[in-house]
Order: structure tokens, then C-alpha cells, then sequence
């Protein structure tokens, strides 16, 4: 019920790239699944597990992500103490460049503010509906020096994956990256566990080596100085790995099981409130297999598709198996497959764009075609 | 708490009895609206919209679904330090209580507020009407002016104005004469329940009101007679745009269509004028293969697999597989099974039209909850928190009210669910 | 409204007559106290503290003040979108409307809130005792025992036991019996009048109270004793630390004593548990030349020029040259003029005291202000918005009272200022 | 009454260096007056105005202006619409060096995205309470294109400061930094104000350009194209110049006179509540002629001085004309004088610093004497 942790979450990954996607914006602010954001579901679990302190780390371009996050009280993490704090690259007064010393010295700051006993540290390429408190509470009677998460899902959805191997009792003995040769199909959910204290500890000694990443991979690696226990998590689970995966995912979400153990656990998944108008279907639409949002005028055909706030679909277009994002206008006589459309982006009358189901065709933010 | 220029009372405060089973549990600013609403949301961001900021709303009947929802203010941006929104029911001081009589006697009983905010200007307004408004123009006009009170007006046909309150102005318009709902109406202008009073000078009026015997303690009826009859200068200032009090089954009905019909009108789509309401947290609705949606509002958490036709689903509803809901007005939550019909239907929060069931203005058929009283137009009322039985058959102008006693072969209700409140 | 594993019920509604004057304008829990807070900020920052972030304070009398202190609750941290803290005044149902009776029946009342935040637990607590406690270790407690209730008690000196509400306790703390000031006292734990219930369990236990005829709706006369008879597994949770009714005037100013007489105590210095309160929104205080401060508690906006020993101060207040105030509580705004002399009073807000005042414990003479129900130890009260006459005296135990009928050349008041409500 | 403008505040000034005090932080964020940092000033003249939107520019080290303005519900600008903005500089994503031109890109967007008629422009080493709605009326009425706000006892608090020379109709007609011969007594506020739109065309001009530095002194560098009027300002001003000016302001604040025109006009001052206990002042406390906060625990002697929130002054120390910042805590038999010690410092037992009135003594943040 009350859990004694706050939370981390690294709003960006270095070996992670959305192509075009995340070209504006931090890997944790790409748009997903109509109404969200990809950092929402990561940061839901947390204020659903009771976490009310939340460090967002941030490698760069993290104004988007600032906008979305805003204050914090879509998520209820607006608060006077503690609540959700964005971490961004401290940027030194005399060299003007980044430090990234200064940089881990702000984050060691930061959790040495906080009073909680535990840290859960996640990276943000995860989709996943779940609390933390049981994985807390079985961190804490194992012993282990940190617990991690795995599932066993991970290889089909293709690259970049950490996969664990685990000796018999459950602790890491080995962790590779992308591995030729699969020596288990235990893959990590980058999501981490650990004493406060032990974390600061951890940090500390990095800074005093002039070590300059952080990351559960990086915690993780250290398996053979610390006990590091992996722990299984059985639920849904969506990779975020490229854009294939992106658009698979986004694809996935069409099927009522997937949405069901998504959205309808009984937990919300938060997001900002954009106080948009009602969809409006109107007189010629027609509608199938499709998930959409508020502040949709839809006049064409819309077919396997996700359409995220504020999109027009004109009179006499057709979309099929697309991803379109806020505030995208489709003009009339359109065609569009397998495309995905970033925020703001306007599509010409008559258009036709027609991307391979493995290949989608990305249009970029507010690109007008 | 600190000074504020202007401040808005909203009366909120009406049982809202036409509303029938709508408001058995809620009070009427707090029931649903144009899908994603509620009505009182109108009210809270034209004053948001206006730079308002200190609100108060006052209520006395069902305030909990109010308090609720109204909350910390947050969605409106009234969750300020300084000001920021207020439930105000009536309370008990030293010695005596009293519940709320007039629309007049509610401000009286919540002068103590507004003394403490010490503003210049008073905003009384209604937590019932469907308009977008900037009273900071109207303020404007009322500084401008100087008068002690300005009201805003909306011309109607001259056919309609003896269903209205009309104001007879002079010159500048400047109001000469306030007439309840007249037989031959000398003017068109109607008052649209809006009211800015220079605080002094109500603030004078309100006591004087309430030491006059006899007096019914309501702004029309009394506290604005009482001002021209003592020479004060009172202002119309002419609004035009949508309007529209939801007092009734049908006028909320059609308030309702009036989204789907007159899009233009109330322009929810407007950035600049946005309406804000409480979010509900759903994931965005889901439109499976098979259905049909036309002419219709819809948000969050709906999920839709049969055929909807001009009609205006809040968050959270089901149509299953072959069910037909047509000109209807689905609240939060409302299940409709497979093979059923709905046609003019509204139906409250949560309920579950069970299988093949037939309601509607096109039903036929004898039914113990015809209640014409409260249903007009054949529009059917479904309460809140039901399972109707499978197969059910109700008929035009029918209200489904848990509590009226039927004869069990008639009884078209299997359940009723633990209501809540909000 | 989302789901709260527990809520926290606050009862501020008592008038809180014992505290005299104080409480004319404004409920109990409002009244200021240690310099920078009210009372009720205790009680909510325990909450904050402990992570319980639904809070229902429920008030009927003169909640205004209490409903604008508390506000958008942003400084205790609950201005939360799921949850938060919410001002909960008797309301009108279909039908019928009641004020609350007893503190059972306040929460009787309340019911619909409370399922509408669908809790496991209910903690019940008082807006008017002053203490630090951790509610989230003795809802652990709760937990784990499996109790159906839990009361905090708190061992009293054997000698005091009588004046308490005492747990009479078998093995493992488990309550056997509750007495109401016991004569012969068998135990020494006394109840704080912190209560968790389950909430399965006090649903029940209310509506069966609510239907006993006779009872006084009370949770220690009658929910406690009820659950006993029914076999309910009721467990103390034993307290240690300071804590204090503050319901008299003499407690009232004893527990702002304390404030510098055992500064450990309390130890509003412990920066892992605050004591929130709303700020004022002054600048830093100002002690002039030739002023003295000694042993004293004083916050933003005050001005001293003059002497103070001994005295808790609120914002705002300024002592003048030559002024002497002694073991005194100072409300917000208070001025004393240059030359008055305050021993041992309670002065309430924005009240002026003129040149030369003489009031307090050691001043000796008759006066119609004399009032011992009200005041003992020799404490003067004096009420908020008044000036007091240039010269008066004030005896030991008056209360000044602007209501009080006297004499014209006994009346010390030269003028009553418009009064604040908060 | 109803303010139709948003503000824009410049947290930094590479003109202007505090030495210590402003090494660690912006010169926003050095505290100033007891309970208050800098920024705390102009921020409350904006919202005191009606101002809902304001944003602040940073140059870099704005960490602790992060952690003092929160989510700006201290100032109630932690608002769903507008309300509090930092607009960091913007870190590129390639380079992750800093580019002003993007920098001056996000501003133009922050800028774009609001609705007010006009911008008031301010930097942030003035003192002043006042509220600008007579300000804009009067910038509207005189159609000009920018107003500035100067006012004449500028020059005795010494360097830096820009003068202005004006013609007869009251428009800038030159400006001069640091004149060696003094052609007016009319010195810069650093207060600007313009409609919205103008501003707009002038930063996208600027960008266009390649300009590279934005403020209201650049603004105003640019009188010969554009019609600046000046409007002069009689009430109280604290210029914050250099650590004398800022230990002159400070002890300025010890005069009734000053504190009534800067905190008991009506228009409060507001910054972050930090809910410290009352201050207490103990057995052998002595304390004349100063301002003191909470959270104070004074049980030496104070003269003359200026202590912050939460500082300690233990036995048989005294403390004379010294400005004292949160947090420091001095021991027993210490002895200072014209002393400026920033925040968390601790002095130990039985030290005795002195400086003098002109240079007075300045002790870093955390330092330990």
C-alpha cells in the first residue's frame, strides 16, 4: 500500500534510435498508443505503485518532454515535496559545454534529497501495465544487493536486447548485449531495484573512477561484484526498439486482449490533459478496427489504425494500417498505408503514400506533403 | 485570503426536479454533457477563460457529486492560492442555519465570502446554461458605463419572448423595466441569468431584500425591481452567440443534438475558447470491424463493435455487436448489449441495456414509467446504476425510475447497482 | 474519484465554546496557535506526513473560515487530483437535510463520500488536539493485528486517568472495555480520539447506530462499546510523545507555552516531519534598536520595538516603544501601542491595544469583562477586531467581549473593526 | 485591472557578477531581503500586475532556480495554461554543445505561443514593488513601438549601468554604458515593454541575422529604427550591481522607510514556502536593528544585520552588520562583522571574521570557517 521508493527514469538510451521519431524529441516523449506519450506508462506504474518521487533523466532535447510533463499534475507528481523533478544535462558556467561529471554529481544530489529506502531506476522503452510493490517486497526478503527485471518474450521483437543468464538461485552470472549465439530467453525489462543508500553508495564510487554512464545496464554489469537478482514478470510487455517495433507495437495495441491488459487493469495510465473537444464522426465516415481520440473529425475511411488527438480524416480519404499523430490534417482524395505521420504533419489533397507492412513509411513532425 | 477584483458566484443550488431521475443523486451543473462534459464545465471555463479566478459555487442540494468533481479546481486552473474555486453550502453561525430560500438569499447567506475577498464587482451566474461568454468584456462595458448592475441579454424571436424574462431598455440600453415571461413583451431581449452587481451596491440590496416581508429572495423577481425602482442604473449588454438553459428533458436533449447538428455554434473545436473538464483517464475509444458510427460525439474508454447514428456517447461506453443506438444520449459507463435498440434514449451512468432490448420514441407499447411530466418528445429516461432486463420493451416518453413501484410482469429492471455519487 | 486505500476523516465541526470569544467568528480548528499555525494544521500535516493524501474535514459550524484556510489544500500537500482534501459540510438529501449530531453521525452522514472513495480503512481523527504522530505505523499495526479497529491511547500520569476516556486493555493491547472518566481508574491508557476502523466494519457499526434509539451517535459512548458487546477485536496502539487537547482557554495557552518550554517536545524544528501551514505571505520580522526578545516565538511580519519575554507571537504583530508583553499568545495583526502592558493574554486578530493598557494576570481590579468559566489562571481574552481605550485595565480572568452588555464607563472597547472571517 | 501582457524575465546578465554569491547560481536565484531570492521580486511585480504567463531566460547554472521556482505555486503561476516557463538553453542534439540560434529559436516559440498583446521584458538585479498596468496604459496611449523604465538615482550605486539621453518628447535618443562623462541622470531599470507581434518580427529578425544575444538592453540599442519612449519611475529601487550594492541593499532594508515602500505597499512579495518552525529567540538572546526569519534560533547578539531562514546563533556570539543566508549555523563565541556568508555555511567555534563596511567579508555556500 504505501511503498518506500522513489522512482528514476531515463528518458533516453543511447543505443536506442525511433529514426525520425525521436529525432525532435527525447526517446521518452515519442507519442504512443492514441493519447500518450511512451514515458506515460512507465511513469503510471510508478504513481500507481505510490511512488511520489520521480527523477526524469534526460541526455538531451528534453523540451518536448518538458511540455508534456509540465508541472507534473497530470500525474499528480505537482507536489511541494518531492514530486517530479527533471534532470537535465547540467551545463557548466564555465566551459558552456556539458560535464557529465557535473551531470552525475546533480543526479547523486537529487537522490540524496529524497528520504525513501528504495530506488527503482527504468528506462523508458517499455510498455507495460504493472505496480512495483510486490517486485519491491520481494527485492527486499531475497537479500540481493539489486533485482532486476526480465521477461521472456524479448528476442522475437529483434534488437537492441540485454539478455540475462541466471544461475540456479535466480542471480545474474552473465549479461549480453544482443548475443550471436542466444545462450537464454531471458531478456532484461530494463527495470532495476536497490537500497537508496546502496545506489548513492554506487554512484559515488563511479564519480570518484571518472566513470560517465548510468543506466540499469550499466548497474547490472557490475553482477560480479554485487548480488543481483532477476525476477520474472509474466505480464504484457511491449518493446520499443526501432521503428519496426514502434509500429508493431502501435499495430498491437488493435487487439482487444493487448488493450484489455494495457488499459483496463483497473490502474490508469495518465497522461497530459488536453482538453480537446468530443471525436466527431461525421456524415460519410466509416470506421473499423481502429482506435482514436478526442478532437478527431472523421469524414473518410479510417481502417486498422491508430489516430492519436486532433486528427482530421477529409471526405473521400482512405487510411489503412496507419499510425497518425496529434494534429495531423489529411486533406480529401487521400491514400495513405502502412504510414506513420508525426504531430502536426499536413497531407495534400490527393495524396497516395503507401509504405510495406515491415517498412513503414515515416513522415516527419509537421512535414507538409 | 487576498483581494480579488471581480468575484463569480455560481448558483448551483437547484434540486433541477425536471430533470427527473438525472439528478435523483447529483445535482444538475454536475450532469453529463456533450460527451465529454458536465454542464457546470460551461459556466467554470468561461469564467477560467475571462481570467476569473476566485469562484465560488453554491450549492445545498447533492453537493458531494459537485465537491467532488469541482474538486481541487485543478481542471478549470481554478486550483489557485489566491482565490481558486469554492463550494459554499449553507452553514451553521452562532445561534442559527438556514437552508439556501432564493437565488438572492444564497448570496445573502454567502456575504461573509465575498466580503472577504473585498472585490469591486460581483459575476452572479447560472451553473445550468450551455454558452461561451467573456465576461471580462461585459465587465468592461459595466466599468465603462458606471452602471450599478449590468445584465446580459439575448434577442429572441419576438414569437419565443414571452417564455423569457425580458428587459424594456431606453437609450444606451439602459433598462427601464424587468418583465417575467410577458404576454405582449414590449422587447426581445431576454436575460440570460447573468449578472454583474457593483459589490456596494448588492451588497446594500441583499440586506434590504432580506428584511423585506413577503419577498421571494430571487434576483429577477426581486433584487433588479428593487434597483430601478430606486432609480439605479442598470445596463443590458447584448450577447449573441449559442445560448441555451438545460433545465429540461428535451432542451437538454437537444442541447445534446445541438452538438452534432450545429457544430459551428457552440465550437467546442475553438483553441482559443477551449471548454475544460474533468478527465476521466481513459485510454482513447476503439471502433472494432463491423461497426457503424456516423453523425456522432464520442470520447475516451468507449469501445464500439454495433451501430451508432447521431448521438453522443460520454467516456466509457459499450455497444455491443448488433446493437442500434440512434439520436440518443449515452452517460459515463452505459452498456448496451447485443441486438438492442435505443432510439432518443439518454440514459444515466453505468447502466446495462440488456439484450434485445427496444426503448425509444418509436417503441410502442403500454409502460407503468410513462411519465410525461418529465419526458417530452418521446424521449425515454434510463436512471443510473441498472441492468435492464434482456428483451425489455419501453416505450416513448418513458422514465425508468427505480423507485417507482410497477407491477413485477411490467418490472423492466433486473438490478440496481450501488450508485455512485460522482 | 479514484480509489484511496484509506481515508482520513477530520471532525472540526464543534463549536468549541470553551474557547470563548475565540471561536465567535471561526470553528475551533482555525483558531491560531504556535506562532505560525492553526490547529488543524497538526492534524492535516500528520496526514501529509504519513501519506495519507484523502482528507475529509468535516464542519458545520463556520466552516467559511475553515473552508478558505484550507483551500485548494496546496500547503499540506493535498491538492491532489486523485484524493486530496475536502471540506465536508452537512447537505441536502432528497427529502430531508440534517446537521450532524454526534461525531458518529458526522461520518454516518458522510457515508456516501467515503464509499465514493471505496477505502479499506477509515482513520478518524480531531481537528483540535496538537501532536506529531505517524498514522501510516499504526495503520501497519492495524494490519497486522487483523483488528476490526484500532484506537490510539497514550498512558497518562495514574493521578490524571480520571479526567480521560481510559482503555481498559487484556494481552497484546487488545481493548476489553472502554470507560468514559473513570472514578477508579484500572488502566492509564487514555484514548487520543484516533480511531482506524475497517471500513467494512464501521459501514455496519454506523447505520446500527444511526438506528438505535437514544443513542448520542457518539464513537467513544456508543460505536466503541457496541463493537466491544458485538465482540469486535479492537486494538490500542500505544503512543508516546506530546499531545494535547487544546479545547480550553488555559490549554490553549499552556500548549503555546510549551512551544518554548519543551521546544524538544514538539520539536517543530524536525525537518523530516513539518508542520505545514498557510503562509501569510509577509516579509522576515524586524526587531528594532532598543528592543527586547527574549524567550520567545515570533514569525514573518512582525515589528517589535518594545519588550517581549516569554510570548508567542503570530504574524503580523507589532509592539510599539515602551510596550511590555509577558507570557502572551498574540494572534495575527495585533498591535500594542507604546506604554501597554499584557501579562498572561490571549488577544485576537487585528485587535489594537492603546497606549497604556494594563491587562493580565497580575493586574488587579474589578471589571464586568470578568469571566472564569471561560478564563482561569488569570488569563485575559481579549476578542479580534477591536481597539481597545488608551489606558484601560484589564484584571486577571476577563474576557473582553464586544457582545457583553456594560456599563459605558466600565466599556473598554473604543471600537470594533469589520471583521475578518479567516 | 485585467493585464492583456506576459512577462519575460532574464535570469542572468554576463555583465553583472556577485562573485561567490552568483558562482553557484543565476543571479536570480541569489538570495535577497531575509525570505527572498532576487527573482522573487520582479516575479511578484508580474504577478502582482495580473501577468498568468512569464517566462525565464537562463544563461546556465539554472539548477537552483529550478529548485527555488518549482512548479511556481508559490508565485500561483502553477498553472494548466501558460503560467511559469524556464527556457534553459536549448542543448542540440548533435553537438550537444549549446547553439544560441536555437536558443533564440525556442524563446521565439515560447513566445509564439502565447496570446497576450504584449511582453514586459525585465532583467533581474532590480528591486522594486510596483505593479506595470500604468506602465503598458501608458506605453498604448503614447504609440511607441517599446517603452523602457528608467528612473534618476541610478548612477550613485555605481557600475554597471546603461544612462539613457532622451529628447524632448521623451524618446531614447542614446543609450551609454558606463559613460565616463555623465550626459543624464536617467539610468536603465532594465524594463521593457512591446506589443507581443513586434517582438516576434524582431527576434525572427534577430535569428535571420545571426544575432545571438537577446535583452532588453539590445532591444533598446535599437532607437534609431524603432520609437522608444522612456517613462520614469519614482518609487524605490534596489540596484543589485556588485556584492557592495548587494551588502548596500541589504543593509538599506534595516530602514523603516525602505521596508514600507518595498513590503507593506499592499502588493506582497511572494516566494517558496519552506514551512520552518517560528523563530526562537532563547535565554540570552539580544538582537537590535534586524530583520530576522523563521526557523532563526538566536541565543547570541545581533546588530544590524540581516539573517535568512533557519541560521543558528549559538551563545556568546555576536553577529554585527552582517547578511547571513539560510541555513548557516554559527557557534559559540564567534565574533563577525561585515560579514556576507552564503547559505549551509558554518562557522566554528570561537571565530572571528571582520571586513570592512566597503568590502565586506564573503564566505562561499557550505563553506566551513
Amino acid at each position: 500500500m504505501f511503498i518506500d521508493a522513489m522512482g528514476l527514469i531515463l528518458a533516453d538510451n543511447k543505443k536506442i534510435t525511433l529514426g525520425e521519431l525521436s529525432k525532435p524529441r527525447a526517446l521518452a516523449a515519442v507519442p504512443f498508443g492514441g493519447r500518450y506519450r511512451i514515458i506515460d506508462y512507465m511513469l503510471s506504474d510508478m504513481v500507481n505503485s505510490g511512488i511520489k518521487s520521480v527523477g526524469i533523466l534526460t541526455l538531451n532535447k528534453y523540451k518536448s518532454l518538458m511540455d508534456h510533463l509540465g508541472t507534473g499534475a497530470s500525474w499528480d507528481l505537482d507536489r511541494k515535496n518531492f514530486g517530479l523533478h527533471i534532470l537535465p544535462p547540467y551545463v557548466n558556467s564555465e566551459s558552456m559545454g556539458v560535464d557529465d561529471a557535473d551531470e552525475m554529481a546533480g543526479l547523486l544530489d537529487f537522490i540524496r534529497s529524497n528520504r525513501s529506502a528504495y530506488v527503482i531506476i527504468a528506462n523508458s522503452n517499455m510498455i507495460l501495465n504493472t505496480t512495483f510493490n510486490d517486485f519491491v517486497d520481494k527485492h527486499e526478503q531475497s537479500g540481493a544487493d539489486v533485482s532486476v527485471m526480465y521477461n521472456r518474450d524479448g528476442i522475437k521483437y529483434g534488437v537492441p536486447n540485454y539478455i540475462f543468464e541466471i544461475d540456479r538461485k535466480g542471480y545474474v552470472k552473465d549479461m549480453l548485449f544482443n548475443p550471436e549465439k542466444t545462450v537464454s530467453n531471458r531478456c532484461s525489462l530494463g527495470i532495476a531495484v536497490l537500497r537508496r543508500e546502496l545506489l548513492i553508495d554506487l554512484i559515488a564510487d563511479m564519480i570518484a573512477r571518472g566513470e560517465r554512464n548510468f543506466g540499469v545496464h550499466v548497474l547490472t554489469k557490475k553482477f560480479d561484484t554485487l548480488h543481483i537478482r532477476a525476477h520474472e514478470y509474466k505480464g504484457l510487455v511491449l518493446r520499443i526498439n526501432n521503428v519496426q517495433s514502434y509500429f508493431n507495437a502501435s499495430m498491437l495495441l488493435l487487439d482487444s486482449q493487448v488493450r484489455a491488459d494495457l488499459f483496463w487493469t483497473g490502474m490508469p495510465i495518465y497522461t497530459k490533459v488536453k482538453d480537446e473537444a468530443p471525436a466527431l464522426y461525421l456524415e460519410n465516415s466509416s470506421v473499423s478496427n481502429s482506435i482514436l481520440s478526442d478532437g478527431c473529425r472523421i469524414m473518410g475511411t479510417v481502417e486498422n489504425s491508430m489516430l492519436f488527438r486532433g486528427v482530421t480524416v477529409s471526405r473521400n480519404s482512405k487510411i489503412k494500417n496507419c499510425v497518425i499523430m496529434q494534429d495531423v490534417h489529411i486533406s480529401e482524395n487521400c491514400e495513405l498505408e502502412n504510414v506513420i505521420l508525426d504531430k502536426n504533419a499536413v497531407i495534400r489533397p490527393g495524396i497516395k503514400l503507401v509504405g510495406h507492412k515491415d517498412y513503414p513509411v515515416v513522415i516527419g513532425k509537421g512535414a507538409i506533403v | 485570503m487576498a483581494k480579488a477584483d471581480v468575484v463569480a458566484m455560481i448558483l448551483a443550488g437547484g434540486q433541477g426536479a425536471r430533470l427527473g431521475v438525472l439528478t435523483k443523486y447529483i445535482a444538475k451543473p454536475a450532469v453529463p454533457f456533450g460527451s465529454r462534459y458536465r454542464i457546470i464545465d460551461f459556466t467554470l471555463s468561461n469564467c477560467a477563460n475571462s481570467g476569473i479566478e476566485t469562484v465560488g459555487v453554491l450549492s445545498q442540494y447533492q453537493p458531494l457529486a459537485l465537491n467532488t468533481y469541482v474538486g481541487n479546481g485543478h481542471p478549470w486552473d481554478l486550483d489557485r492560492n489566491n482565490g481558486g474555486a469554492y463550494i459554499l453550502p449553507p452553514y451553521q453561525r452562532s445561534g442559527r442555519s438556514d437552508w439556501y430560500k432564493g437565488t438572492a438569499n444564497a448570496i445573502f447567506q454567502n456575504k461573509d465570502f465575498i466580503d472577504d475577498c473585498d472585490p469591486l464587482y460581483v459575476l452572479i451566474l447560472s451553473g445550468d446554461h450551455i454558452y461561451k461568454m467573456n465576461y471580462a468584456r461585459m465587465l468592461r462595458d459595466h466599468i465603462s458605463t458606471k452602471a450599478d448592475a449590468t445584465l446580459a441579454v439575448l434577442e429572441v424571436p419576438w414569437e419565443e419572448a414571452s417564455r423569457f424574462g425580458i428587459l424594456n431598455t431606453g437609450a444606451n440600453d439602459i433598462i427601464s423595466e424587468f418583465v417575467e415571461k410577458p404576454k405582449k413583451p414590449e422587447s426581445n431581449l431576454a436575460s440570460m441569468g447573468v449578472y454583474i452587481f457593483t459589490w456596494e451596491v448588492l451588497r446594500k440590496a441583499l440586506i434590504e431584500d432580506e428584511e423585506t416581508p413577503g419577498s421571494s429572495n430571487d434576483f429577477g423577481s426581486n433584487i433588479v425591481p428593487m434597483l430601478l425602482k430606486q432609480g439605479k442604473k442598470l445596463c443590458a449588454y447584448r450577447f449573441s452567440g449559442y445560448w441555451k438553459d438545460v433545465g429540461t428533458i428535451s432542451s437538454l436533449w437537444e442541447a445534446n443534438m445541438d452538438i452534432l447538428d450545429r457544430p459551428e455554434d457552440i465550437n467546442l473545436m475553438d483553441r482559443s475558447w477551449r471548454v475544460y473538464s474533468r478527465n476521466p483517464v481513459k485510454p482513447s475509444h476503439y471502433i472494432a470491424d463491423g461497426a457503424t458510427v456516423i453523425n456522432t460525439a464520442m470520447t475516451d474508454g468507449c469501445q464500439i463493435f454495433g451501430s451508432v447514428e447521431h448521438s453522443v456517447l460520454s467516456n466509457s461506453v459499450t455497444i455491443e455487436r448488433g446493437a442500434v443506438v440512434k439520436d440518443s444520449v449515452l452517460l459515463p459507463g452505459v452498456t448496451v448489449r447485443a441486438g438492442a435498440y435505443l432510439n432518443k434514449c439518454i440514459v444515466g451512468f453505468d447502466t446495462i441495456i440488456g439484450e434485445g432490448v427496444r426503448a425509444g420514441a418509436d417503441v410502442e407499447g403500454e409502460s407503468p414509467y410513462l411519465n410525461t411530466k418529465i419526458c417530452t418528445n418521446g424521449i425515454v429516461v434510463i436512471e443510473r446504476g441498472l441492468k435492464i432486463k434482456d428483451h425489455s420493451v419501453i416505450p416513448a416518453n418513458c422514465q425508468v425510475d427505480c423507485d417507482r413501484p410497477v407491477p413485477a410482469e411490467k418490472n423492466v429492471i433486473e438490478e440496481v447497482f450501488r450508485v455512485r455519487k460522482t
